[in-house]
Order: C-alpha cells, then sequence, then structure tokens
C-alpha cells in the first residue's frame, strides 16, 4: 500500500512536469502584454487580468490595445491546415489500405514495404531541393492538393504499416469463404473484409490526421501565402511582428494544439501500434 | 461438403486475386514512384556538378559544372557539417537514453500500478500530442531570460534571476534537450507500458513463485521479452531526434551561432542561405545509402514475427 | 515437502466473496485434486497457498509454519500453470536454472542439479535448445521440473492438461502420476474436469459457489456424496435427484401415490428417526436396472428417448411428472415409447434433505430434528 | 465593443504594447478634413483628397507621369496584364495599401489610373529571400515583382531571377537620380539601383543604419554628473567607438524610466539582424575606408584590424541584453522604446514607430519625446576621423525574370519608387519604407512622421554609409561570417580565430564562385564607398 502511494506520488510529479509547460502557455494566450515576460511585471503563473483579446486580435486582426492590425487573421490558416491534412489523410488511408492489403494476402510489390520505411526515415531536407523543383514545375507549390499529396505521401508508410499489421491477424479463409460463395476477389476485399477492419481504419485515419497537422517543416517549404498552415503561421507572425508578440503567438499555439491532443487522447491504445509500426503484437 | 465455386478452378481464382492484388497496389507504387524518381535521380545528377541555383542556369544545364566527385570529398573536409553531425549524434545519444530511462521508470510504476492509472496516462502522453512546433514556441518561452523558469529559480535563489539559457552555448543545448525529453519521453513510456502489458503474466508470476524479486523478475524476464519493443521504440526514437528540425528551428534556429544547429538545421541553411544545392544533393545520397542499411536491418527484425506466424 | 492446513480461509474481492471459511487439511505427499465448475473459488484457493493472493482472513500453514503473512518468493512452492509460463526467451537449462540462481545457489550446485533434473525429465538432449521450440509435452515436462528443482515443500498444478487433445491428455496424466510418485511431493491439483481428478487425486475437494463441499478419497466422494451438488456433479451423466415424500408405508417415488421405494435398512433407520417429510431421493443412472412393467419393488416409467453413446444407452424416463434417466449397455432392448418397470438396489440409493440438500445421515444434525 | 472602426480612428491608443512597433501594418495617423478635390492646375494623375496631396500629383513630364503613359500605351494595345503579382515584406503593406493622410491610398491611386490590379503577397521580413529564392529557382513564375533586401540583388541577378532594365530606364527616364530630388549623390543611385553597371533594381528604402538615443537620459544631472565623474568628459552623443561603448559600459545596470535596469548596448545581436554593427565597426578601422576586400579581391576579415574591430564587437555583448543574441530589430525597438537602453543602432523608421504619443497626447512609449539622433561614430586615425554606417537590407523592388509583362511591371515600380509618390507613400507612418531621396526630406508629412532629429542624423548618416555585401555569393558570405561571430560572441572562439576562420570561408566561397567572375566584381562594388574623412 505505502508502494502504490510512493508510485503515484512519483507518477504525479511526471504529470505534473509534463502539464505545466503546456499550461504555461495556455494561460500565456490569456495574459494581457504586460504580464507576458517579467522584463514589465512579476510573472504569474495565472493571468494576474484575464483577456480574450489575444483571441481576439488573431481571429479579427485587430483588437484595442494593439496598434499593429494583422494583415491576414487565423481563419484561413487553420481551414488549411485542417483541409490539407483531411486530404492528406484520405490519400494515404486509401492508397496504404489498398497496398497493405495486397502485401498482405498476396505478396505483391517486391520489397515496397523497405522502401516506405526508408520514405519515412529519410530526412526531408536532404532531398527538399528536388521535391520543390518538381511541386513549382507541376505547379503545386503553394496549392491546397500540392500540399495534400505531399502529406499523403509522407504519412503513407504509417498507414500502409498499420494496416499491414491488421490484414495479417485477419485470417484469409473469411475471403476464401465469400468467394466460394461467389463473390470476386474484389467484392470479398470490399464488402467482407474491409467493413472489418474499419475501426483500424478509422483509428489510422485519425493518427496520420495528427501527424499531418503536426507538420511544419513541408508547409514552410511548399507554401508561400495562401495556403500556408497554422504553425507556420504562428512562427511567421512573430517574425514579422518582433518576437514578443507572446500572447498571441501563445493563442495560435493552444488553437493548434488542442486537435492533436483530443484525437490522440482519444486513440492512445491504438497509437502504440502506429508508432512502432505494429511490431508490438507478437 | 458439396458447394462448388461458381467462378472456376483455384488456379483461376489464384489468378483473380493476384490482378486485383496488383491493382490495389498500384496507387502507392504510383506515389512511391512519382516521390523517388525524379527527386533521386536529379540528386544523384546535380551532386556531380558545381550547380548552384546563383549560376543562373537551370538545373539541367548544371552539366556545365560537372565536378565528379568534388562534392563527396567535400563532405570529409566541411567542418560546419562534420559539426552539425557531431551535434546532432550527441543530441540523440543524450536525449534518447534519458528519455529510455524515464520511460522505463514511468513504464514500471504504471505496470506496478499506480492509483487513478487513466487520467494519469492521458495526461503524462500529452507532450507527445503537441504540434512539435508548438512545443519549441513553449520552450521558447520558458527559457526566456525573463520567463518563467528564471523566475523560478529567483524564486528559489534570491535575487540570482540572471541565467541566461538560450543565449548561451551550453546552456541551450541542455535546454533543447530538455525540451525534446519532456516532448519525447511519453512516447517512449508509451510503447514500453504496451510492451510490458503484453508480457504474459503468468511468466511474471512463475518467476515470482520460483523465488525472484521485483528487480530479478523486471530486468531477467520482462525486459528480455519486450526486447523487440525496446528496439523498436529506440529505433523510432533515434531516427526521428536525427531528423529533428520543426522544434529547434522555433525554438533556437540553431542558436546560440551553431549551438544548437542539427543537421536538418544545417540543410536548411546550406539549401536557403548558401545555396550550395549541388553539395546538399550530395549530403542526400549520402544520408541515404546510410539510413538504408539501417531501415533495412529495422525491417528484418520486425517482420520475423510475423512471418513466423504465418508459417505455425 | 510438507503438509498443508486452510483453516477458515476466506477470501473476498470487493463485495464478491471468492471462498468462503474453507477447512483444508493436506496430508504430506498427498496428491489432492481441487475440482469445481468455473468460478468455484479453485483457483483463488490455490494462488493462497501459493501466495499469489493475500487471504481475507483465516490461517494457511505448511506443516507447523504459519505462511499466511509470507510472500510468495520466500513460501517454496512449486506452481505448474495452465500456460506452463515457460520463459520462452531463454533455453531450458536457463528456465531450469533461474529459480536457483534468484535464490543465490552455488553455481556449481546450479549446474549439478540442472544436469540431474534435465535428465530426470528426460530433456538432457535438449538442454541447450531455446525453450520457445519445444514440443508441448517437453513444456509440461520443463515446468514441472522448473518448479521440482527448487525443492519446493509443496506442488501446485493448475489445469496443467486442460491446453492438450484428449488422447495426449491421457497419457500426460499417467506421466504425472508417475513423476508425483517418483518425487515424493504434496501436490494440489486444480481442475474442472472430474476424471481427472478421479483418476490422479489420493483425495479430491469438490468446491462450489465459494464453499467446499467434500474432501474425502474419490471412490467416497463417488459413493458418499456429501450433498445433492457433489452427487450431480460427480458422474457422467450425474446423480437422478428426484422430490419424494417419507410417508407410513415408505418412501414415495416422485411424491405420487402408486410406488416406493425399497430402502436399505439403514437409511430406514435415518428416516424412522426423521417422521413424515419431504426429502430428496438420488440414485446414479448406471444403479437402476430397466424391467418389466409391475416387476416387484419397480417404479412404473415411460421411456421418452433413447441415446446410444459409444458402448452405452442413456435412456431418458418419466414417471408420472419426474424424469430421470438411466444408463445401460447399448445391448438392452430398451425403445423410445416403451413402458418399464424401473428398480433401484436399495443400497444404491441416497437420501437428501430438501432444505439444506445435505447428505440425510444417521444420527441427523439437531438442526434438522 | 469596440469596432474596428474606431480603433482605426484611435488607433495609437493603447501603445503600451511595446513588443508591437514592427508593423504588420500601421493604420494611417494623420485625420484631416477631406476638402481638396481633382488635381492642381497643369496635374494629370496623383493623390487627391487631401490639402498638400498636389506635392505627390504629377503630369506627363515627370518621372510618375512618364510611367503611367507607357501603360495607358501598354493598355491600349492590349498587351498590359490584369494585375500585378507582388511579393512584399509583411510589415510595408500598410504604405501602399493604408490610406494616407486620409482619403486614397497608394494602391487606390494606382489601380483607379490604370486599371491594373495589384496583388500583394506578404512574407516575413526574415523569410522573403527564402520565398524569392523558391520563386526563382524552381522557375515558379508566381510573382512579377519581387521585394527584398537590396543584399540579396547580386544573388538574384546571377540566379537569373531578376529581368534587365536598362531598356525601360532609358525609355521611361526615373527620376532616381534627380539632382533636385532623387538620391543623396549620384554614387548613390549606381549602389542601389544597379549590378553590374546595369539596372535591376529600384530602391524602397532607405535602411542607413542611424543612431538613436535616448537624450533624456543623456541630459539627466545625475547620469550626466556621474559620467564626468568617471570619464572626464561630458555625456554626450559619441564621435568615435571608444566613447560609444564607454557610454554604453556607464549605463549598464543604472535605473532607468520606470525603474526599468537600463543595458548600456541597445543593440540586437542575432545572426542577420546584427550584422550590420560588426560591418559598420569594421569599416571605420582605416583611411579612409576598410574595405571588405583587398584590392586584389582578397577577403579582409584575417586582418589586425578586422580582429580589433570583432573584439570590440564581441565585447560590447556585455553591456548588451542577455537575450540579444536571438533579437531582431523588433526586440531592438522596443528596448530604446521602453526606456531600457539608452542608444540603438538601427533602422531609421525606429523613430516613427516609437517616438510617438498617443491622440490623448500620452507617449505611445515610455521613451517618446526624449528620442534623439546621432551621426555614426567611429574611429579617430592619424588623418582624421572616419565615421561609417552601412547600407543593409534596404527593401529594394525587382522585376521577376518571369514576369508576365516586365514592362508593366517595371513601370509599376518606375512609379512607386518615383519621388513624389515616394514621399508620399514614405510619409505613411504604416510601413517599413524609409525616406532616402532629397524629395523626402523636404516633404513635411515625412518631416512630421520621422522628426527632425532624424532627418538631419539620417542625411549625415547617408553620406557616411558604406554599401555591405550586395554581389553574388553575398548570402554565403554573411552566413559564414555571421556563425563565425556567433561563434565568438558565445565564446566558442576568440574573435581572433572566429575572424581567421571566416576568411578562410570567404576565400573559399569566392574560389567556389570563381575568382576570375568574382573578383572583377568586387573591386567594383569599392567604388561606391564614400571617401568623407571628419
Amino acid at each position: 500500500m505505502t508502494g502504490l502511494i510512493l508510485r503515484t506520488v512519483v507518477v504525479a510529479l511526471f504529470a505534473a512536469i509534463a502539464l505545466l509547460p503546456i499550461s504555461w502557455m495556455a494561460t500565456m494566450a490569456f495574459k494581457p502584454p504586460a504580464e507576458w515576460t517579467s522584463a514589465t511585471a512579476e510573472l504569474t503563473f495565472l493571468p494576474k487580468d484575464p483577456t480574450w483579446s489575444n483571441f481576439v486580435y488573431v481571429f479579427t486582426g485587430e483588437v484595442e490595445g494593439q496598434i499593429v492590425s494583422l494583415d491576414r487573421t487565423v481563419w484561413w490558416p487553420l481551414f488549411a491546415s485542417l483541409l490539407t491534412s483531411v486530404i492528406g489523410t484520405l490519400i494515404a488511408v486509401v492508397a496504404g489500405t489498398a497496398a497493405a492489403y495486397a502485401v498482405s494476402r498476396e505478396k505483391v510489390g517486391g520489397s515496397i514495404g523497405l522502401s516506405l520505411l526508408q520514405l519515412r526515415i529519410f530526412p526531408p531536407l536532404a532531398v527538399m531541393i528536388p521535391v520543390m523543383i518538381m511541386w513549382a514545375f507541376l505547379g503545386m507549390i503553394d496549392t491546397w492538393w500540392g500540399l495534400s499529396l505531399i502529406y499523403g505521401i509522407v504519412t503513407l508508410p504509417f498507414s500502409f504499416w498499420l494496416m499491414k499489421s491488421y490484414f495479417d491477424e485477419l485470417p484469409r479463409e473469411i475471403e476464401e469463404a465469400a468467394i466460394v460463395e461467389g463473390c470476386t476477389a474484389f467484392e470479398a476485399f470490399y464488402q467482407i473484409t474491409l467493413p472489418i477492419v474499419v475501426s483500424a481504419v478509422a483509428s489510422t485515419a485519425l493518427f496520420i490526421f495528427i501527424l499531418n497537422w503536426s507538420d511544419y517543416l513541408i508547409a514552410l517549404l511548399l507554401t508561400r501565402k495562401e495556403w500556408t498552415t497554422i504553425p507556420v503561421y504562428m512562427n511567421a507572425l512573430a517574425t514579422a511582428a518582433s518576437g514578443q508578440l507572446y500572447g498571441a503567438k501563445a493563442a495560435l499555439g493552444l488553437i493548434a494544439a488542442i486537435p492533436p491532443i483530443i484525437l490522440g487522447i482519444s486513440i492512445q491504445r491504438f497509437l502504440v501500434q502506429g508508432l512502432t509500426f505494429g511490431a508490438l503484437k507478437q | 461438403m458439396s458447394y462448388t465455386p461458381h467462378t472456376g478452378t483455384a488456379d483461376a481464382l489464384a489468378a483473380q486475386r493476384r490482378t486485383l492484388a496488383r491493382r490495389l497496389i498500384l496507387p502507392t507504387q504510383i506515389l512511391l514512384v512519382f516521390i523517388v524518381a525524379f527527386p533521386l535521380l536529379m540528386q544523384v545528377y546535380i551532386s556531380l556538378t558545381w550547380w548552384t541555383p546563383l549560376d543562373g542556369t537551370l538545373w539541367y544545364s548544371a552539366y556545365e559544372s560537372w565536378n565528379w566527385f568534388d562534392n563527396f570529398a567535400e563532405i570529409f573536409r566541411d567542418p560546419g557539417l562534420h559539426g552539425a553531425v557531431w551535434r546532432t549524434i550527441l543530441f540523440v545519444s543524450i536525449a534518447v537514453p534519458i528519455e529510455f530511462g524515464l520511460g522505463l521508470l514511468l513504464a514500471a510504476l504504471f505496470y506496478e500500478g499506480v492509483l487513478a492509472r487513466p487520467v494519469f496516462y492521458s495526461l503524462i502522453l500529452m507532450p507527445m500530442m503537441i504540434v512539435p512546433a508548438v512545443a519549441g514556441y513553449i520552450f521558447f518561452l520558458i527559457f526566456q531570460q525573463t520567463g518563467p523558469l528564471n523566475a523560478l529559480v529567483g524564486i528559489v535563489w534570491d535575487g540570482a534571476y540572471q541565467i541566461n539559457w538560450l543565449n548561451d552555448v551550453n546552456r541551450a543545448f541542455i535546454a533543447v534537450i530538455v525540451a525534446d525529453v519532456w516532448q519525447w519521453t511519453p512516447l517512449m513510456f508509451l510503447i514500453l507500458f504496451a510492451g510490458l502489458m503484453s508480457v504474459p503474466h503468468d511468466q511474471m508470476r512463475a518467476a515470482t513463485i520460483l523465488g525472484a524479486n521485483w528487480r530479478q523478475r523486471f530486468f531477467r524476464i520482462a525486459l528480455p521479452r519486450i526486447k523487440a519493443v525496446i528496439f523498436i521504440a529506440i529505433g523510432l526514437r533515434v531516427i526521428e531526434c536525427f531528423k529533428i528540425f520543426d522544434m529547434l528551428f522555433v525554438m533556437t534556429s540553431g542558436g546560440p551561432g551553431v549551438a544548437t544547429e542539427s543537421l536538418s538545421l544545417y540543410l536548411y541553411k546550406q539549401t536557403f542561405q548558401s545555396l550550395e544545392w549541388s553539395y546538399v544533393a550530395a549530403i542526400g545520397i549520402t544520408v541515404l545509402v546510410v539510413l538504408s542499411v539501417i531501415a533495412a536491418i529495422i525491417l528484418t527484425r520486425t517482420s520475423r514475427p510475423s512471418n513466423t506466424s504465418e508459417a505455425s | 515437502m510438507s503438509s498443508v492446513t486452510l483453516e477458515q480461509t476466506s477470501k473476498k474481492f470487493g463485495d464478491f466473496t471468492a471462498v468462503r471459511e474453507m477447512d483444508l487439511a493436506i496430508r504430506n505427499g498427498e496428491f489432492v485434486a481441487i475440482l469445481g465448475p468455473s468460478g468455484c473459488g479453485k483457483t483463488t484457493t490455490m494462488n493462497m497457498i501459493a501466495g499469489l493472493e493475500d487471504v481475507t482472513s483465516g490461517t494457511i500453514r505448511f506443516d507447523d509454519r504459519d505462511v499466511t503473512e509470507v510472500s510468495t518468493q520466500k513460501r517454496g512452492v512449486g506452481f505448474v500453470f495452465q500456460s506452463y509460463a515457460i520463459f520462452t526467451h531463454m533455453t531450458v537449462r536457463q528456465n531450469l536454472a533461474f529459480g536457483l540462481e534468484v535464490q543465490g545457489v552455488e553455481q556449481a550446485e546450479i549446474d549439478r542439479r540442472v544436469g540431474d533434473m534435465a535428465e530426470f525429465m528426460a530433456l538432457g538432449h535438449r538442454i541447450d535448445v531455446p525453450s520457445a521450440g519445444l514440443s508441448v509435452n517437453e513444456m509440461q515436462k520443463l515446468a514441472i521440473g522448473r518448479s521440482a528443482i527448487v525443492e519446493p515443500s509443496i506442488f501446485l498444478l493448475d489445469e496443467p492438461l486442460s491446453n492438450l487433445d484428449a488422447a495426449f491428455r491421457e497419457k500426460m496424466r499417467a506421466e504425472l502420476r508417475g513423476l508425483q510418485r517418483a518425487l515424493k511431493q504434496t501436490m494440489v491439483y486444480v481442475t474442472h474436469d472430474q476424471i481427472e481428478a478421479m483418476g490422479l487425486a489420493d483425495r479430491i475437494a469438490v468446491m462450489n459457489h465459494a464453499v467446499l463441499q467434500q474432501f474425502d478419497t474419490p471412490v467416497n466422494i463417488y459413493a458418499r456424496p456429501a450433498n445433492v451438488f457433489v452427487a450431480r456433479f460427480m458422474g457422467a451423466p450425474g446423480m437422478n435427484i428426484v422430490n419424494s415424500r417419507v410417508t407410513e408405508g415408505g418412501v414415495l417415488f416422485g411424491g405420487r401415490d402408486a410406488d416406493f421405494v425399497a430402502l436399505s435398512r439403514e437409511d430406514m433407520a435415518t428416516l424412522r428417526h426423521h417422521g413424515e417429510r419431504d426429502l430428496l431421493l438420488g440414485f446414479r443412472p448406471e444403479e437402476l436396472r430397466l424391467g418389466e412393467v409391475g416387476a416387484p419393488g419397480s417404479i412404473a416409467a415411460d421411456v421418452a428417448l433413447v441415446e446410444t453413446v459409444g458402448r452405452r444407452k442413456i435412456v431418458h424416463l418419466v414417471s408420472g411428472t419426474t424424469a430421470f434417466h438411466g444408463v445401460c449397455d447399448r445391448g438392452v432392448p430398451v425403445r423410445a415409447g416403451e413402458a418399464v418397470g424401473v428398480t433401484i438396489s436399495p443400497d444404491k440409493v441416497h437420501l437428501f434433505d430438501t432444505e439444506t440438500e445435505a447428505r440425510l445421515q444417521w444420527p441427523v444434525e439437531a438442526t434438522h430434528g | 465593443m469596440r469596432g474596428s472602426g474606431q480603433s482605426r480612428r484611435s488607433f495609437l491608443k493603447g501603445g503600451a504594447a511595446l513588443g508591437t512597433v514592427a508593423a504588420i501594418g500601421i493604420n494611417p495617423r494623420f485625420i484631416r478634413p477631406a476638402h481638396a478635390s481633382g488635381y492642381a492646375p497643369g496635374m494629370t494623375g496623383g493623390p487627391t483628397g487631401f490639402s498638400g496631396a498636389e506635392r505627390f500629383q504629377y503630369n506627363e513630364g515627370m518621372s510618375e507621369g512618364r510611367a503611367i503613359e507607357g501603360i495607358k500605351r501598354l493598355v491600349a494595345d492590349g498587351s498590359a496584364p490584369s494585375k500585378l503579382r507582388i511579393l512584399l515584406t509583411d510589415g510595408a503593406i500598410g504604405q501602399i495599401t493604408e490610406p494616407f493622410p486620409s482619403g486614397t491610398s497608394v494602391k487606390e491611386v494606382w489601380e483607379a489610373e490604370t486599371g491594373i490590379e495589384l496583388e500583394i503577397i506578404g512574407a516575413p521580413a526574415g523569410d522573403i529571400w527564402a520565398r524569392v529564392l523558391q520563386d526563382v529557382t524552381t522557375r515558379s513564375g508566381a510573382f512579377d515583382i519581387y521585394t527584398h533586401p537590396w543584399n540579396s540583388l547580386g544573388d538574384l541577378v546571377e540566379a537569373g531571377g531578376a529581368a534587365k532594365l536598362n531598356d525601360f530606364v532609358e525609355a521611361y527616364q526615373p527620376d532616381w537620380a534627380d539632382e533636385e530630388r532623387g538620391t543623396p549623390t549620384a554614387q548613390t543611385a549606381e549602389l542601389l539601383y544597379k549590378y553590374g553597371g546595369d539596372y535591376y533594381g529600384a530602391s524602397l528604402d532607405g535602411d542607413f543604419h542611424t543612431w538613436v538615443y535616448n537624450k533624456g537620459y543623456f541630459e539627466d544631472d545625475a547620469h550626466a554628473a556621474d559620467f564626468r565623474a568617471q570619464y572626464g568628459r561630458d555625456l554626450a552623443p559619441p564621435t568615435t567607438w571608444e566613447e560609444s561603448d564607454q557610454i554604453s559600459a556607464f549605463f549598464t545596470g543604472r535605473t532607468g524610466l520606470g525603474g526599468t535596469t537600463i543595458y548600456g548596448n541597445g543593440n540586437d545581436m542575432a545572426p542577420f539582424w546584427g550584422l550590420p554593427r560588426f560591418y559598420a565597426r569594421l569599416a571605420a578601422q582605416a583611411m579612409p575606408n576598410m574595405y571588405w576586400f583587398d584590392d586584389d579581391g582578397n577577403p579582409n576579415l584575417g586582418t589586425p584590424e578586422a580582429v580589433k574591430a570583432a573584439e570590440e564587437y564581441v565585447k560590447s555583448r556585455e553591456w548588451a541584453h542577455p537575450d540579444a543574441l536571438s533579437w531582431t530589430f523588433a526586440e531592438g525597438y522596443s528596448g530604446i522604446g521602453s526606456g531600457q537602453t539608452p542608444h540603438v543602432t538601427t533602422y531609421t523608421n525606429v523613430a516613427k514607430f516609437v517616438d510617438r504619443f498617443n491622440d490623448d497626447g500620452s507617449p505611445a512609449n515610455p521613451a517618446a519625446g526624449m528620442l534623439s539622433a546621432y551621426a555614426p561614430p567611429g574611429v579617430q586615425h592619424d588623418g582624421g576621423l572616419v565615421r561609417r554606417s552601412v547600407i543593409y537590407y534596404n527593401i529594394t523592388g525587382t522585376v521577376s525574370s518571369q514576369a508576365q509583362n516586365a514592362e508593366a511591371a517595371y513601370l509599376f515600380l518606375q512609379w512607386l519608387s518615383s519621388t513624389r509618390t515616394y514621399s508620399w507613400m514614405t510619409g505613411n507612418p504604416a510601413g517599413y519604407f524609409d525616406p532616402f531621396q532629397k524629395a523626402n526630406f523636404e516633404e513635411p508629412l515625412v518631416q512630421e512622421t520621422y522628426h527632425d532629429y532624424m532627418m538631419d542624423a539620417i542625411r549625415e548618416t547617408v553620406s557616411r554609409s558604406v554599401p555591405t555585401i550586395n554581389f553574388a555569393g553575398q548570402t554565403a558570405l554573411d552566413a559564414a561570417l555571421d556563425e563565425e561571430l556567433q561563434a565568438a560572441l558565445t565564446g566558442q572562439k576568440t574573435a581572433e580565430q572566429a575572424m581567421m576562420d571566416a576568411n578562410r570561408r570567404w576565400q573559399r566561397i569566392i574560389r567556389r564562385r570563381g575568382e576570375d567572375k568574382m573578383i572583377p566584381i568586387i573591386q567594383a562594388s569599392r567604388a561606391a564607398w564614400p571617401t568623407i574623412v571628419d
């Protein structure tokens, strides 16, 4: 019993360390400029004079007390993040699921699994120049489809490996029985197997959405202005206006952080499989 | 029984299934070829030249400054690159073991049982859900001269506020490690805990009955059993840590000086400041070769279990 | 090796009582089976003996030593899991040596004992193979050997044969019995399979709903079940239990007017002591004989259904509103729809109290007087 | 609730937000009755609707008018594009889009007179060169006009990203170098508009780094008395770096406005943003100049003079804010504005962003009303005092080589950068574009925005400003020097080691770019240096 309490205390300490930095940003988002740093006032954890103005500022571009009006509000980057993440997820999940099924059942495609793994391991910056040139040649820089496509490609390894681990577990007999009953091979896949793994597909999709939403580097390099995503917008806000728009940036950070936290916690069990490429199940 | 498949013979059926499989894999193959073929060819091509966009010619005219393997030779002579690689390796070899150690400790605590486990579990996972660029910003805030950490330090050591974090070479390096450990220890914990939970309960109990104490059970039964999971967890972190960019870019941009400049940040600067694109291509190819070997190792490790399960 | 005594041992999980006030005295060197349907508390009982579960109240003693508060590691029990719990990341040798190593036995001693045990278990030629590659048979031996090598005072086995197919199980059962004799170990064996229990155990502890029902030799459990549950649980099919009533004239089968059941003198004495009352009448299906309708001392019944199972026939009978069944050789010419006269030999009849379902004995406890 | 309309009118309220001085777009400040309408006699175009508008109006005989006429001809023959796409630094957009002082904006006037839409795509100041480069190297052709640091002009030209403007300049005669109204000297025009002898850029900025100080501190009796006691001379604007550093050292740790602790050196020292401070120190180390390269095109970073400049620069960190190494110009602005520092070297628009008052007469920043400026400090040599500043960043417009219609793009740039439009625009406090033309300094609206003290200081600074690197390889050269300086600033190397390493890296970059190509360019760049000695 003392062991249990001792363990709980240690774990609670860890949880506090995990939580404090996030909550510092969260409270910062509600602080007026005077409370941002200790240069102008004593720092407190909770805002002494809580305000929505940081949010008002990023959503409307103007707020009392801010002489700088924003050229762009957060609405469009928010939409850009959402749209490109969702479409990127669709591409990755559809292609990845189909390929995973094919490889799981028929061992086609040679070493496609290895290639996909390499794709994930490779540092994007070492290959970004040709990708930029290619994207420009195809007119895909700073477009929603260009960003969605690259998102779909870089998260493809995850959807492939995840779904493959699921299909590997599913006995072939299910489809064979269906084919014996008169289904075509495709119908067996589409009508029999897919419905069985539909929750796995859904979890994979959420997982990949989080990955896409979290991207900073790719959006930084492959967008200009129109389709910059929230993280890029957030960081650019500081470069342009000064390193001191702490509150507005914190508000943006909070907006960017919330969807992955909610989705991530809701699929936490599944995350393990995603992050281990399904290697856990042995 | 008396069912007869009306689709024909077993051979025809197998053929039909293979055809379907080939079609289903096609989109992925196309995407892969799309993203790999041209970039790879272009990388190889320009890496053998001295081309930079400043030449005023387009990349396909790069042959005008053909130089064979000079760029690859440069890789061995470039102290900037060596520094970045060395820092990255140092970063990985400090951050990942700490993450592993703390993750394992947490996993062990959870495995033994804590009160309100689901609540703490979710709380502890939160850092890894944060967008890395946002995490960089959070720690940029925390490590400010005028930020909360120094305020806290000021409370403990009265008046001694002025610890400079992000503008000091060594402390900035510590700060980015702290940020990385904060963000990714939860991942280690998540994977290791799942691994521990997959250790058959009976084996742990059998060890107990045979007289093993807690430590013996943990280190002789549980840990060896989750070797593959540990391998994955560490491998995953090493790879991601090696690529690290977002968090550093936002938090320090590699500064002060190059004190926190990782390989990725170095490549970014080479690409957008020095414009040494052919050199970047040569580095890219070198990295590709090294990583391919690593990927092959990982793949053989992880695919082995599924092969054996198919065999049985 | 030692004796094991449970005194008033209880285990509660919150509001749920898994084991209630159990008294059990296992003798030194005895092979005891704990038998019961799933959820009856038999595994909990074993876990308490092993120390894997703390007892809520009561005492457990090994010989004279009170081990109630002693941790699992220090109890010195051997435990064979249903899954065998082989450490599959180790070789056979490492598995066998594990217990000795963690107890700090000298290396030379370990080597010697591991070698001996491997030979004894006929695993000598497999000693350095990874244990993941063993056959099920070898795994069981390894599991037993791994427990035996630390010379436990008592050996606990949790349904070790349930993973096996029927034919192999019989072979392993024989082997297990042989091993127990050779090791001269006190063994407690948990099972839900009565045939296994009957075949292996010196004594059987039958449990139901957290309560020990009867602890006796297989013969006695079968011949003198302590209550209706044990009577029904043992044997396949179980004992017939029918309502009946004691009247002036005798015991009425199924509470009907007509047919009386013949009883042994001993039972008659018991009944006379109790006076007129309802009771439950038990008789084993294989103990009844089918004859002509109206044969002396017989009970008139109709054959509802006849099943042939192997060399036996199971005959479903109805007498008035009372259904029961009998077992006979497949050669007996009986067909559904026939009317038959059923005779039960008087010394094979068991009497149980309607309320407590306990066996009626002479003299009966005062509470039922 | 406060509507945005109201906050637009009272935009200077609540200016305590120091961090916001670096504008993304400041709303117009001057609210004046809109009574004037129509053009002044003889004028055919330009803004209308406010008093003084006639000063910015033009006719076909003027630079702006010629540009408009040119566009009209393009429209007439059907070759004019329907819109022009401009990549523009975020903080500069307001000067084009916000009405000033009331009525119309630059953008509205252009669109009304030509019918060609202006599409402005913004990018952060620090990122804009990467965006330009991305467009050039990938041949995206997403912009007709780039704006970028003047330093990058050489790289842009060499990369083939900029269209040569010689023919257009010949045809439309911009008044860039006009003796009455244009650049301070003919030399300046050569420097700002040309690269390698050809016209490529249109300067849209006056980034002659200027010294701004807190006059209130300097004239404070207590500070002055203490300073005199310590250094035996008056606390006055420094003429040499030595004096400047003494002032920095003196003020560090003293108590300033509102009880704030002063740090003596207000300069930001982050990579890229801090670099001009070092260049300014270096340039003054020899008579008449310490050039970046010697006569033969070899880098001068390994010289004792360079090491001395580096040592002094590194030493100056002691008096700077502890976080100065991650500071950009914006933090520098807020430092001088809040009274945390007595002096700073920075862009001239610090005066318009920081030194201003709210509508109710209260200071927008604690130090508002206390600021002044001085001519650059220097180094005393036997032959005289060499005082030097640098031109660095300086937003420059170029016509993209991928522009849909280069002539139309050029004509817009000519119109925008000609002295009348530019004077009008630069008076607008809503953005970065700073005055540098003679006409700008004469313009009352500009004077009002930038204050008189700044006008004088700018003129003195301009005549003593040397160009930082603006030829091909600049990004690589500056980045290499930057990295070595940062290494010295953070104590990883001594200043001497850093300079030696920087020298080697510069040599390597030049070799790699081809010495035969580079040396003539380097030698040519020396011609634009002023030789004035005080």
